[in-house]
């Protein structure tokens, strides 16, 4: 077994340096790495590209980085909910490139796929494909659309063990395993770490060769976004 | 003239028994609570979630069970929950069966604008592409007109594009209304109850289809 | 919830015709379909092209619709337990086409998720290339591959609900999962069916909605093909 | 001369902590036997399985738990289980970084011939063109020359490749090559116990580089 264990977040983050282009887990606040983010905002890097289906809130989540002005580029499907973010965008100071979420999902997949480039229907006709080759097939126009890989990617679990290998809860799961993939070095926080031998092998959602480092977060916030119950 | 429950309760119509359905945010998302009893259907959620319930009691919300809104849900009995990858291949690859979505503009050979106002703070399109370039079925949910009066059935959209011909029907708050497969216009199928021919015909500014009498719907 | 429930394997394939093309789940003789293959035998259905990583054994797996003359044509990756199919090969009366193991995976999911088609490195330079687009992506050469879909797909899991949501045992998993993705009705037989909301949602290999039939099947063999052991 | 198991052995000093593997059927398979005790590899089989570990004890076979050779095997702690999709974007991803497999015949610029005679019964080339495709180590496990005591060291394959431009080094029973990246030929890095340079050199058909004093290797 190989052990991927590293002692926390401050560990975890090792290598990460200004500009450099980073993939994060999660959707909107749910199964984002927080502790990995509280990490990298107490240091000075700057200038990061950011691949994430979202921007997260203010003073949450991603909204972290960017009130920190470490964040240069974001490059993610929806970004709605932060006026930071906007304030940022709109005087220019953050570069934003929006991509479909499905094809967010499958260049981060094919990257980790070893898929090049691939095929999708999604955007043909509309600005996204500007620039980018269609092909029929089928009797239906598909755009060419590239892999996405990154020399850090940070995700975040429910429980994982030893050997880096995942389990997500629930919806949580989301963008984690296809980031995992993508990443060079992928960086796992997990709410409970367990020695090896734990989890069954057949429950595993993300295999831990595509984790480098794994470490039990220290606080899981897990803030809900909306807030929607219904009366008994 | 429906409102918005009226609308999803019209496009809730529209649903086969043992097809999943992708509901978009606002009144798209009204439309599951007037499925017709004696149909299944299950709800995906692009976030990933098949097989998504109502709201939760108040006190049993779960951080880790949102849908694409970011609103706290339940799982019903049998449901499955899986990564963005595999989300958007039961989309892409054609195993949802319909979508339904909100629209700004929707052209006569039914293309669809919903992400993008030029000069405005622009949020992304999350899915929306994704699911219009896919499903068989797309429908649209939305006001006949925008708030300045204007129709939104448009011979051309004007606004950045989400997606080319993949509109298939229009519930309004006046109209149901099918996209010619053929980009001859939009056939008018059916008035909303006490609304004429002639106001649809006035607030629609695209090409309108309209061959014999009009029925009311019946919800 | 959308109850996939048949009663029995003859149910489950009604609609399979002659000169279909079939796509079977399994890994050598590991997590087959063998209910399904068992009541297509009992048929006349004839002419069927069949694609499965193999090909079975003399007398069972596809091996029986092989002695039955029932496939016209094999497309696998690996063919070689099976006397009957050698002798039927070299006669010419059985077409084959060999396809590198994980393009044939990928061609699969990439049929059941949508993407028309995508490059690889596999077989660039070999015969399997050959009539292929090339494309250099990242200083290396790759080909163009397409999806594949069928009219029918059968697997095999360990248990699966009313809804038709799968999880597999062990490495039987294997090709079962891509190929449910990539049929237009997916036939699935399992050891144990159970009701609904029995299974954690959490724990699904395959969801539901790639799932059209589900029923239990009424024996299971699970032959081992080479029984390998240590000595205490 | 290295017998099966010392070219197994010879192999195994390849391996680098931390380093995910695959193994060939054959000569390769026994690779796993002869790993050093300070570092940690884990073994892949594409059919499905990370953290592959020895065959069962007699009576503990599981039908459901096999290697890519269709062998009854058993999981390691720390082990886990994937589709063949997973599987081979890990391998086609490079995630998995040694690839250890046989062939039958290498040529001097590193293509490998291992699935195809002409005229005989084609059994396939399984997961070989990916795996040699993809990882970063192509490691050949060999016979120096064939049956017929011809060299399997060629300046070119006579048969059907399985791969172009892949191999990195070949372990043969006489020697240990390394393919020149530059494709000048096989550089002779060590000789088996008792062999000479002579005697490779005459098994050799390909380009030979041999530079300095070629040290005996040792295991």
């Amino acid at each position: 077994m190989i052990n991927k264990v590293v002692p926390n977040a401050t560990a975890a983050i090792a290598g990460l340096e200004s500009h450099m282009t980073v993939l994060f887990g999660g959707f909107g606040l749910c199964g984002i790495p927080e502790n990995a983010i509280a990490a990298i905002s107490k240091t000075d890097i700057t200038g990061l590209t950011c691949v994430s289906n979202n921007a997260g809130v203010d003073g949450f989540g991603l909204g972290i980085l960017l009130e920190n002005r470490q964040i240069k580029k974001m490059i993610s499907s929806y970004v709605g909910e932060n006026a930071e973010f906007e304030r940022q965008m709109l005087s220019g100071e953050l570069e934003v490139d929006l991509v479909p979420q499905g094809t967010l999902a499958e260049r981060c997949r094919a990257a980790g796929a070893g898929i090049p480039a691939f095929f999708t229907p999604a955007g043909f006709g509309t600005e996204v494909a500007e620039g980018k080759e269609v092909r029929w097939f089928n009797g239906k126009p598909h755009i060419l659309e590239h892999a996405f890989d990154a020399p850090f990617a940070f995700v975040k679990a429910w429980k994982g063990d030893e050997a880096g290998n995942l389990i997500f809860k629930g919806t949580a799961r989301n963008f984690n395993p296809v980031m995992a993939m993508a990443g060079k070095i992928t960086v796992a926080e997990v709410e409970e770490l367990v020695p090896a031998g734990t989890l069954d092998p057949n429950e595993i959602h993300t295999p831990g060769i595509f984790v480098q480092r794994i470490f039990q977060g220290e606080k899981f916030e897990k803030r809900i976004e909306q807030r929607t119950v219904r009366t008994r | 003239m429906l409102d918005k429950n009226g609308i999803a309760k019209r496009i809730a119509k529209e649903m086969q028994d043992g097809w999943y359905v992708n509901l978009g945010i606002g009144i798209p998302t009204l439309v599951a609570n007037f499925i017709p009893e004696n149909i299944s259907v299950e709800f995906q959620s692009e976030n990933g979630i098949l097989g998504m319930g109502p709201f939760p009691f108040d006190g049993e919300e779960d951080a880790d069970l949102i849908n694409a809104g970011k609103q706290t849900i339940t799982a019903l009995p049998g449901a499955a929950i899986f990564d963005s990858a595999l989300s958007f291949a039961m989309i892409r690859g054609q195993h949802v069966q319909m979508t339904v979505l909100g629209a700004m503009e929707v052209s006569e050979t039914g293309d669809i604008a919903n992400w993008k106002i030029p000069g405005k703070m622009v949020k992304g399109m999350g899915g929306a592409m994704d699911l219009v370039a896919s499903a068989e079925n797309i429908i649209v949910a939305m006001q006949h007109t925008n708030r300045a009066g204007e129709s939104k059935l448009l011979k051309t959209c004007t606004l950045p594009i989400t997606g080319v011909r993949c509109v298939k029907k229009i519930v309004t708050d006046l109209a149901v209304l099918e996209v010619d497969p053929d980009g001859k216009g939009f056939r008018l199928l059916e008035r909303a109850p006490g609304v004429s021919v002639e106001e649809i015909v006035s607030k629609t500014a695209g090409q309108l289809i309209i061959e014999g009498d009009i029925p009311e719907m019946v919800l």
